[in-house]
């Protein structure tokens, strides 16, 4: 068997640590997965669920209810037992506070109802047939009821003491620069956590940590270091490892309710003058994976993608200006006054801004050298760094020209898709302002739930795929870098390329668990 | 109560010229000094009236009521019988500077260190729209730093200040009192600053020009000798008020009141025996600040003749000979 | 005492100006800060998750004068409510671990560089014409007049990364429990060592030259000539004669000097990470925590405005000539 | 008489306009000659200036655009290697010099205008408009700017060059403002502001061509003071992020350093050169300055007569004691 | 009063109390030196008081400085000799130095204001020279403190004072007590009263003269006000540009002036009961130390320059035994 103990140093960028332990008010990301597990959670990576709390769960026949059923003998860290009462409980809170209805189920009313069945069972009832509404279930932490009616104001309510269900829930001290939060002495898993204890420690930015993890203060870093290899690698070959797997993708999106957006040859044209690999190498420092699929998703949803939609369009993503120019000059983008501009068919002045948050270095970095390449085939575009705040309303809005953004990475890409097209989502999200929408595209969401079957799923997302390709409503760029350092001078286990257990993000509720679990002395 | 010169009527009379400023920035304490207190003096054309007294007693203070820097709290000062106020109403202020010029004690802060002589003495004759014409401009400056010794004049009035020495500034900054051709010209202790050697140069360049344009001076000194030597008449002022004046000769030779015979005495006289008998004045009391509310004779004090009357109400003006006057229960 | 009164009336009116100014600020200014908080959460917070935060925080409502009547009287109790970069923390409790620290280290530091100041100076003023006088006033000007945050960094990349020799960040080493150990107490005085070296090294050109200005100026004074004319030792007439006038002007120029110092103080502590005001309030503005920003801004201005007094006093002290 | 003195006028008349300009060039010469740390300072920022004045039209590569690999170093094509995104370090340097040292001078002229105007306004009116002036030259002067500045930036947005320098030179008139006040009111206090009056010059005159040369090298010192100010926090409010990026300055320079983490992967040169530059043109203002300082106050302007009394005094004093002895 | 007496050197002891000769002190100034003393040569013996009158900068201040040897940078003592009864002054290593300084030579300085340090109570500037020179516990020095304020006329209560809590009368006295302090036997006096008004400057000079006939110093007593002049010294020392141009008791000076210079002085001043007439005072104006001529300094403002004027430097000839004075034409007269 793995040795045991140790403690395990993280970086938090944070301003300072408070004895704030509700994973529902958690900034930090240091309460959900590590004090608090979830029922069961979604192993995207291996393609699985991974039970927790819950030993299993089940989905009605006609997908109108589903019932989750715990673990035995279960024990919230301050030995009280751990029910169904306490599951419904919590999301009884979800429905009176807005904050704990993590992923809306009760807000957009599709769970109507959240049933006791037994000690151990809870029914979850649907206002209408659902197979993935799990996905969403899964995101819930059940919080211990006879500690949270003690509060006055549950919006408010701190849990100082971090009773939870967690790996680690003993406070040793928290200091506003450092915390310290050790084995939970009544976890369900047998001999996990291997280790004792784990630190967090607070950090203002990424510089920071950067020689922090080049010192070895630091276990497992989740954060983005210039020159990985030079500089973190480099310090102390033998334990100093980096594994950047595939994380969200990027787009430059376009809105094409406007000129020159309107317009897909223009669009396409945008897109064949771009050269990926060197905007990774470059912008994004060489991390991210250049993003050559045309279907709306990057390499970390990689097994849903259809291969097929490559021969049809793949040349939309590959690099090539000359294809570019002449895209242009046949639709009648030309330079007519001559001063190595090209201006619209009707002879006006074509120029437009590519939106960006300023601050964020590599995107800002990613858009001056995507103006540098449309400079390369005669279209003048520029740089607007903009505040979050301004940047957050235009996109959501539609008001912006072009815009370098993310997209929604969750459960499955369906849901990406959702973000992208689904009309309610119009006004909503970021990733919905370009102004491609149709009927047929929200039935197909709307109606994804309701499919039980796997090739019936598949079949949707691969129109969905071919949708995005054709109309081109944003112009993939690459998948971001999932941000991830590990120092095995002392634990091991970590996941890598080699062992790609889970996806390696610490920041997030039950990636973080399994990988915590995992971690044994050298 | 006024000097009277029986041959022509004064060029400007002051009476009973009072000043009070307020002291202390604060809104809380505010006191209020008389720097002036009913004081009235005549300057005739021709002549110079001196005006000597003790730091802080006043003598700038007329001066720059008479100049219009300051303005009286009460009393009228009238120009060729007409008071000032309508003067100005008239030719505006500067009308009013066109009549009346002043000369500064301090030849090293009163020509401006920026601006070459020649712009110094132009500036008022093109305010004063004295001459027309560049040409003209220049002939005019040259010929007034002529007049006040200032030669080879071309030269000097392409100097800076900077470059000139004490007296060579002080002649300049009378030349630019006479660009205006004033009736009156002010003179606050024209030559404290000046090394002892060319003050008398200076002196006597006002006096011939006194005599030579006719125009009045007021002669601010502290120095007894030279107002003597300088002006036909003299007043001597303690405290915001004029004591004693006539004459210059009466007063300096003939003076009366315990002020101006104190005055007098401390003069430092070579050969003079080397203790005087000054301890009757000695140590009595301060200098006392005047205020509107105070009463008597501000000299009550330290007078080794004062009665209790003195501290309770000022004194009449007293006239004692034909061209000299007392503020003193002393000849009441 | 009058001036004193005076004095004090001014900083409070200047702080009721500052207060008025900062409850301004985020109603006249564009931006959210719940949407801050979505920005520095990378995409990590669902949107109808962020409008339920919104409703949470809840600006207060009601017309503008009984808002500032509100904010007014919070400032004077010292309830400011919640931050909401660290909610559901208390921006009082924010205050109360941050602060001390800025007031330690910008304290030290600026009386290190203003004692330095005036024995450089004094001596620079003294010595006229020898090499050190004539070197080292302009050298600390231009030492001065490098930007903050370029010292930080040189200092941090040389002393801390290259040379390993002193810490890097924090105010003492994490894993200590703050006590007055001398362990404790020695992992302070190693991590204040690169920051104070910054704020030196800064501000200290500044005082160099008031004190030597002021220096140069007292001892062309015939007080200078007098006291060596009565045979006073050199000591006594430096000390007690000399350096007592010439710290006048620069108790003056106290005012500039604790802007300088504050805002050098701000780069310092973002460099090294030291856990004070200026960090803090650069991490505040990112999130747009509006609480948290016009906390730290009074609290800064308070500072620089009791700093003022203080040096009004201390001129009080030495100078009999405003006692009245 | 008139006749007798026109040829004299107009021989003179002629050399008058040139000779000012004469004076001029001679105090300007004056006031290097023999100064030491004025002339280095001066001649740090004279070649700054024209270096980043016409060195733009010179520079082999566009500041913005990738030029060759991430961090080149140093060498014959690229002076002053590369930064991160492959851009020239050099012509970033020069072009972002002209942004650079525009702001500062923006922000030097705009502080400086405001603190002529109240600064003489206060002083040469005095009564209640000085009361208010003062005070509120006080205020502003007692808060302290930089996190004012870092406030407002970021809560205005991405503000690019010319909104910094017109908000440090909004907020940063005060201190020249205060030393403005003071001489003025000692000038004013100055017999020829008096005699001006009684000459009958108006106020305006008064203060434009009577106080105003007198208060030039205070405006001038005021004015290097605002403009070192500016280029440093301009430098400092850009290394924060809250300025815009996309513009090439010396604090955007430092900022984009600073996040492509240049000091950790070895591509000193890319924080080195804005930091040593911005610290040398900080320097060399400071030494301006201070010979600023020196001819307003000539007390403390050390020159080399002082070392040659030091020499002569050190013969005669050896002599003396070789005597006594 | 514990003063550690102050050696006199035996071997050359003249009977004067100071004697100075052909001292010369420099100004390096930037554009060249400056002469602003230039060889003079005087004495001033016990009790008595000596006067030194000319215009601004003729080197009296500079003069009376290099006598306590209080010049500063940039000036410089280049050549000549000061002895103090006897003793070498230039050569006093730093501690004879401090003690010569007020124990044997005080000084009052032009302007009471600017002596007294105005952020120093007045007792604490009275009583630490007392403690830097003799061995008294504090309290004992407060009260010789005391007593000096109330020899010169003021309150003991003025000790606890600030200066700007006196009159400039009350300060000047302050400094005359500070300067009798240690019972010197010379005491140097730079202008002391140009600054003040004519009944104070009497009272302040009554006193000085009643504690003069009490303690019996010697005072080097400097001014351009030659009437002030005449009544109070005892011989009378008349500067022009850094020279000493006629030197003799003050009735000599007075009524006898040799130097064509002196005798410009005096027609200067008006008098108050004397004839009144014009007076011609000197033309021209103080020569500019930089560009100094060939020969006598006063050749330009004088009416009667001949040819030797132009070339030489006049020598101080000898009128009678206590009479002298630097002018070709006495020379030529004497020689003729
Ligand atoms: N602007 C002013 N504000 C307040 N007080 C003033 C002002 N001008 C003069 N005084 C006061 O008025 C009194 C008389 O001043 P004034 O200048 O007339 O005296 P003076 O006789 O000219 O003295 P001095 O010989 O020193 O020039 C003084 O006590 C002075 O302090
Ligand atoms: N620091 C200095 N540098 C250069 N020259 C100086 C300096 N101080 C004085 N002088 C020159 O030395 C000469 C004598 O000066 P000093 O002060 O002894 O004159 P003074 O006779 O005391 O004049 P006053 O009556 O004005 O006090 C002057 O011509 C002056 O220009
Ligand atoms: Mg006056
Ligand atoms: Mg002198």
């Amino acid at each position: 068997a793995p040795s045991k103990g140790g403690t395990l140093t993280v970086p938090v960028i944070a301003t300072a640590f408070t004895k704030s332990f509700n994973p529902y008010i958690d900034n930090l990301n240091v309460v959900g997965g590590m004090i608090f597990e979830t029922l069961a959670f979604t192993n995207v990576m291996q393609g699985e669920t991974s039970l927790r709390l819950a030993e299993g769960y089940e989905y009605a026949e006609d997908y109108r209810s589903i019932t989750y059923t715990l673990r035995e003998d279960l024990t919230w860290s301050d030995g009280k037992p751990l029910t169904a009462d306490d599951v419904v409980y919590t999301f009884e809170l979800a429905r009176e506070v807005p904050v704990y209805d993590l992923a809306g189920v009760l807000a957009s009313g599709l769970v109507t109802e959240v049933t006791r069945v037994s000690d151990r069972e809870i029914r979850f009832d649907l206002a209408k047939p659902d197979s993935t509404v799990h996905w969403d279930l899964n995101r819930y932490m059940p919080l211990p009821r006879h500690v949270w009616e003690q509060a006055s104001d549950p919006a408010t309510f701190t849990n100082p003491e971090a009773i939870g269900s967690g790996p680690v829930t003993e406070i040793e001290y928290v200091r506003p620069q450092q915390m310290e939060i050790c084995r939970n002495p009544h976890y369900y898993q047998e001999d996990r956590p291997y280790l004792n204890c784990v630190r967090y420690r607070a950090f203002n930015d990424n510089s920071q940590i950067q020689p922090a993890l080049m010192n070895g203060e630091i276990d497992w870093g989740s954060n983005f270091i210039a020159d990985v290899e030079k500089t973190y690698v480099a310090a102390d070959p033998e334990n100093h490892h980096y594994w950047y797997p595939a994380n969200d993708a990027i787009h430059l999106y376009l809105n094409t309710r406007q000129a020159p957006f309107d317009d897909l040859a223009f669009r396409q044209a945008v897109s064949v003058a771009l050269d990926r690999e060197a905007i990774v190498d470059l912008a994004a420092y060489g991390y991210p994976t250049a993003n050559f699929f045309p279907g709306g998703i990057g390499d970390y949803y990689a097994d849903y993608m259809d291969e097929s939609l490559m021969e049809e369009y793949g040349w939309l993503t590959q690099y090539d200006p000359d294809r570019a120019r002449q895209l242009l000059d046949e639709a009648g983008y030309q330079d007519v006054d001559g001063d190595g501009q090209r201006e619209l068919p009707d002879g006006s002045e074509l120029s437009f801004d590519i939106q960006v948050v300023n601050g964020w270095t590599d995107w800002v970095q990613t858009v001056l050298m995507i103006t540098e390449y449309l400079q390369d085939v005669g279209i003048e575009a520029n740089v607007n760094a903009v505040e979050w705040g301004v940047y957050d309303q235009s996109l959501k809005e539609g008001d912006y020209q072009a815009a370098i953004n993310w997209s929604l990475l969750s459960t499955h890409p369906i849901q990406t898709f959702k973000e992208y097209y689904h009309t309610s989502r119009v006004g909503q999200t970021w990733h919905a302002g370009h102004g491609v929408h149709s009927e047929r595209v929200d039935e197909l969401i709307e109606d994804f739930g309701s499919l039980t079957d796997a090739d019936a799923k598949q079949d949707t997302l691969d129109q969905l795929q071919r949708f995005t390709a054709e109309k081109l409503p944003f112009v993939p760029l690459f998948s971001n870098a999932t941000w991830f350092q590990y120092n095995t001078s002392e634990f091991v286990g970590w996941p890598n390329a080699e062992d790609p257990y889970v996806h390696p993000v610490f920041y997030s509720t039950g990636n973080n668990t399994l990988i915590f679990n995992h971690l044994h002395k050298k | 109560m006024t000097m009277t010169n029986e041959a022509n009527a004064p060029i400007v009379s002051a009476r009973d010229l009072t000043k009070d400023f307020t002291l202390g920035g604060s809104l809380l304490e505010r006191t209020t000094m008389r720097a002036l207190n009913a004081v009235s003096f005549d300057l005739y054309s021709g002549e110079a009236l001196a005006i000597v007294g003790e730091s802080g007693s006043g003598k700038s203070t007329s001066a720059r009521i008479l100049s219009q820097v300051h303005e009286a709290s009460s009393g009228e000062v009238t120009y060729r019988g007409q008071p000032m106020h309508e003067l100005i109403a008239q030719g505006g202020k500067r009308g009013f500077a066109s009549r009346v010029q002043m000369i500064f004690q301090d030849p090293f802060g009163s020509l401006n260190p920026v601006h070459r002589i020649f712009y110094q003495i132009a500036r008022p004759l093109q305010i004063h729209g004295k001459v027309r014409g560049k040409a003209a401009l220049r002939a005019r400056v040259i010929e007034l730093l002529e007049t006040v010794g200032l030669t080879p004049a071309a030269e000097t009035a392409d100097k800076f200040p900077y470059e000139l020495s004490g007296g060579q500034r002080q002649r300049v900054a009378i030349a630019r009192a006479l660009a205006v051709e004033p009736d009156v010209i002010l003179a606050d202790e024209p030559i404290s600053m000046l090394d002892v050697s060319i003050r008398l140069g200076i002196l006597n360049l006002m006096m011939d020009l006194k005599d030579q344009h006719d125009i009045a001076f007021m002669y601010i000194t502290h120095d007894i000798a030279t107002a003597r030597y300088f002006a036909e008449r003299t007043a001597v002022m303690y405290v915001g008020h004029m004591v004693e004046w006539g004459n210059s000769d009466a007063v300096t030779q003939n003076p009366q009141h315990p002020y101006t015979q104190l005055l007098l005495a401390a003069v430092p006289q070579p050969g003079a025996q080397k203790h005087r008998d000054m301890s009757q004045y000695q140590h009595k009391a301060d200098i006392p600040m005047w205020q509107p509310e105070s009463t008597g004779c501000p000299f009550a004090q330290r007078c080794p003749h004062a009665r209790a009357e003195c501290s309770t109400r000022l004194p009449e003006v007293t006239r004692i000979a034909k061209d000299h006057f007392v503020r003193c229960y002393l000849y009441e | 005492m009058r001036y004193i009164t005076s004095r004090f009336l001014f900083y409070f009116v200047a702080f009721l100006i500052a207060i008025s100014f900062n409850f301004l600020l985020p109603r006249i200014m564009p931006g959210d800060p719940v949407d801050a908080l979505f920005a520095g959460s990378a995409g990590q917070l669902d949107p109808s998750q962020m409008d339920a935060i919104r409703a949470m925080y809840g600006f207060s409502e009601g017309p503008l004068w009984s808002q500032y009547l509100q904010y007014v009287k919070s400032v004077f109790t010292g309830d400011l409510g919640p931050s909401v970069l660290m909610y559901p923390t208390d921006v009082t409790t924010v205050l109360g671990f941050t602060f001390p620290w800025t007031l330690f280290l910008i304290g030290l530091g600026v009386t290190t560089a203003i004692i330095l100041g005036l024995i450089l100076g004094t001596i620079a003023a003294y010595k006229r014409g020898n090499w050190f006088a004539s070197l080292f006033p302009p050298m600390a000007a231009v030492l001065s007049s490098m930007p903050a945050v370029v010292t930080a960094l040189l200092v941090f990349y040389l002393f801390g990364l290259k040379l390993q020799w002193f810490p890097m960040s924090y105010a003492a080493d994490p894993s200590l429990a703050p006590a007055w150990t001398a362990e404790y107490l020695g992992s302070v005085a190693r991590h204040a060592v690169l920051p104070l070296l910054v704020i030196v090294l800064v501000s200290l050109a500044q005082w160099v030259m008031t004190m030597r200005n002021a220096m140069i100026n007292v001892l062309g004074e015939d007080i200078i000539t007098m006291a060596e004319a009565k045979g006073l030792s050199q000591s006594r007439i430096m000390l007690r004669y000399a350096s007592r006038n010439a710290v006048l002007p620069v108790v003056t120029s106290v005012a500039m000097g604790l802007g300088f110092a504050v805002a050098g103080q701000i780069f310092i502590e973002i460099v090294f990470n030291y856990p004070g005001v200026g960090n803090t309030l650069l991490k505040a503005i990112n999130a747009r925590d509006y609480p948290l920003v016009q906390a730290l801004l009074l609290l800064i201005v308070a500072f620089v405005l009791i700093g003022n007094f203080i040096a009004d006093l201390t001129y009080l002290w030495l100078d009999p000539r405003l006692r009245k | 008489m008139t006749d007798t003195s026109l040829p004299i006028a107009s021989s003179r008349k002629t050399p008058m306009v040139p000779s000012r300009l004469r004076q001029l060039l001679r105090n300007i010469a004056a006031f290097f000659q023999g100064n030491m740390s004025a002339s280095i300072g001066g001649g740090v920022m004279a070649l700054v200036i024209v270096a980043c004045l016409i060195g733009p039209f010179f520079t082999a590569h566009a500041p913005d655009e990738r030029v060759a690999r991430p961090h080149v170093e140093p060498n014959a094509e690229h002076v002053l290697g590369t930064t991160r995104q492959g851009r020239d370090v050099f012509s970033q340097l020069l072009h972002g010099g002209r942004a650079s040292l525009s702001v500062a001078f923006i922000a030097g002229a705009i502080s400086t205008v405001i603190s002529i105007l109240v600064g003489i306004s206060a002083g040469y009116f005095g009564g209640r408009i000085d009361q208010w002036l003062n005070f509120a030259m006080n205020v502003v002067l007692v808060f302290p700017q930089l996190p004012l500045l870092i406030v407002l930036a970021a809560f205005l947005g991405q503000v690019g060059p010319v909104v910094i320098a017109l908000l440090i030179g909004i907020t940063s008139w005060p201190w020249g403002a205060r030393v403005v006040r003071s001489q003025t009111m000692a000038i004013r206090q100055k017999e020829f502001i008096l005699a001006a009056e009684c000459m009958g010059e108006s106020r305006l005159r008064i203060v434009l061509v009577e106080i105003l040369p007198n208060l030039i090298s205070i405006v001038a010192g005021s004015f290097v003071g605002v403009v070192m100010y500016a280029l440093i926090n301009e430098a400092g409010l850009e290394f924060l992020g809250l300025g815009d990026p996309t513009v090439v300055t010396w604090g955007t320079m430092l900022y984009w350093a600073q996040s492509s983490a240049a000091l950790y992967t070895g591509g000193w040169w890319e924080m080195i050169v804005p930091a040593v530059t911005i610290a040398l043109v900080g320097g060399a203002m400071a030494l301006i300055n201070m010979s600023i300082d020196q001819v307003s106050n000539p007390k403390l302007k050390t020159g080399p007569h002082i070392k040659r009394w030091r020499k002569l005094n050190r013969i005669i004093q050896a002599k003396r004691q070789r005597g006594a002895s | 009063m514990a003063i550690q007496a102050f050696q006199p050197a035996t071997d050359e002891d003249t009977g004067e109390l100071l004697e100075i000769r052909h001292l010369c002190v420099d100004y390096v100034s930037p554009k060249g030196m400056v002469r602003a003393v230039n060889d003079v040569s005087l004495s001033i013996r016990p009790g008595e008081t000596l006067g030194l009158a000319g215009e601004s900068g003729c080197g009296k201040s500079t003069l009376a400085f290099s006598i306590a040897r209080l010049h500063k940078a940039p000036a410089l003592i280049s050549e000549g000799e000061i002895r103090y009864r006897g003793r070498d002054v230039l050569s006093m290593n730093k501690r004879t130095l401090r003690q010569f300084r007020w124990n044997e030579v005080s000084v009052v300085f032009q302007s009471a204001m600017n002596s007294l340090n105005p952020v120093i109570t007045i007792g604490e500037q009275i009583t630490d020279v007392i403690l830097a020179h003799c061995k008294v516990r504090k309290k004992e020095a407060w009260r010789q403190g005391e007593e000096l304020l109330q020899t010169v006329g003021l309150h003991a209560s003025r000790m606890d004072s600030f200066p700007h809590q006196l009159s400039g009368g009350m300060r000047q006295r302050v400094v005359i007590a500070i300067a009798l302090a240690l019972r010197p036997r010379l005491i140097i006096m730079d202008e002391p009263t140009t600054a003040l008004d004519v009944v104070v400057e009497r009272e302040i000079m009554d006193e000085l003269y009643q504690l003069k006939d009490r303690f019996g110093f010697s005072i080097l007593f400097i001014s351009h006000d030659l009437s002030l002049m005449g009544e109070i010294a005892d011989r009378i020392g008349i500067m022009y540009a850094g020279k000493l141009v006629e030197l003799g008791s003050a009735d000599e000076v007075f009524y006898h002036p040799q130097h064509p210079y002196t005798r410009g002085l005096l027609n200067s001043f008006p008098t108050i009961h004397g004839p009144r007439e014009r007076l011609y005072g000197i033309p021209g104006n103080p020569l500019n130390l930089l560009e100094a001529p060939e020969g006598c300094y006063f050749q330009d403002r004088c009416e009667r320059c001949f040819s030797p004027c132009r070339t030489h430097d006049p020598e101080m000839i000898p009128v009678s035994s206590t009479h002298r004075a630097a002018c070709h034409e006495l020379a030529e007269r004497t020689a003729g």
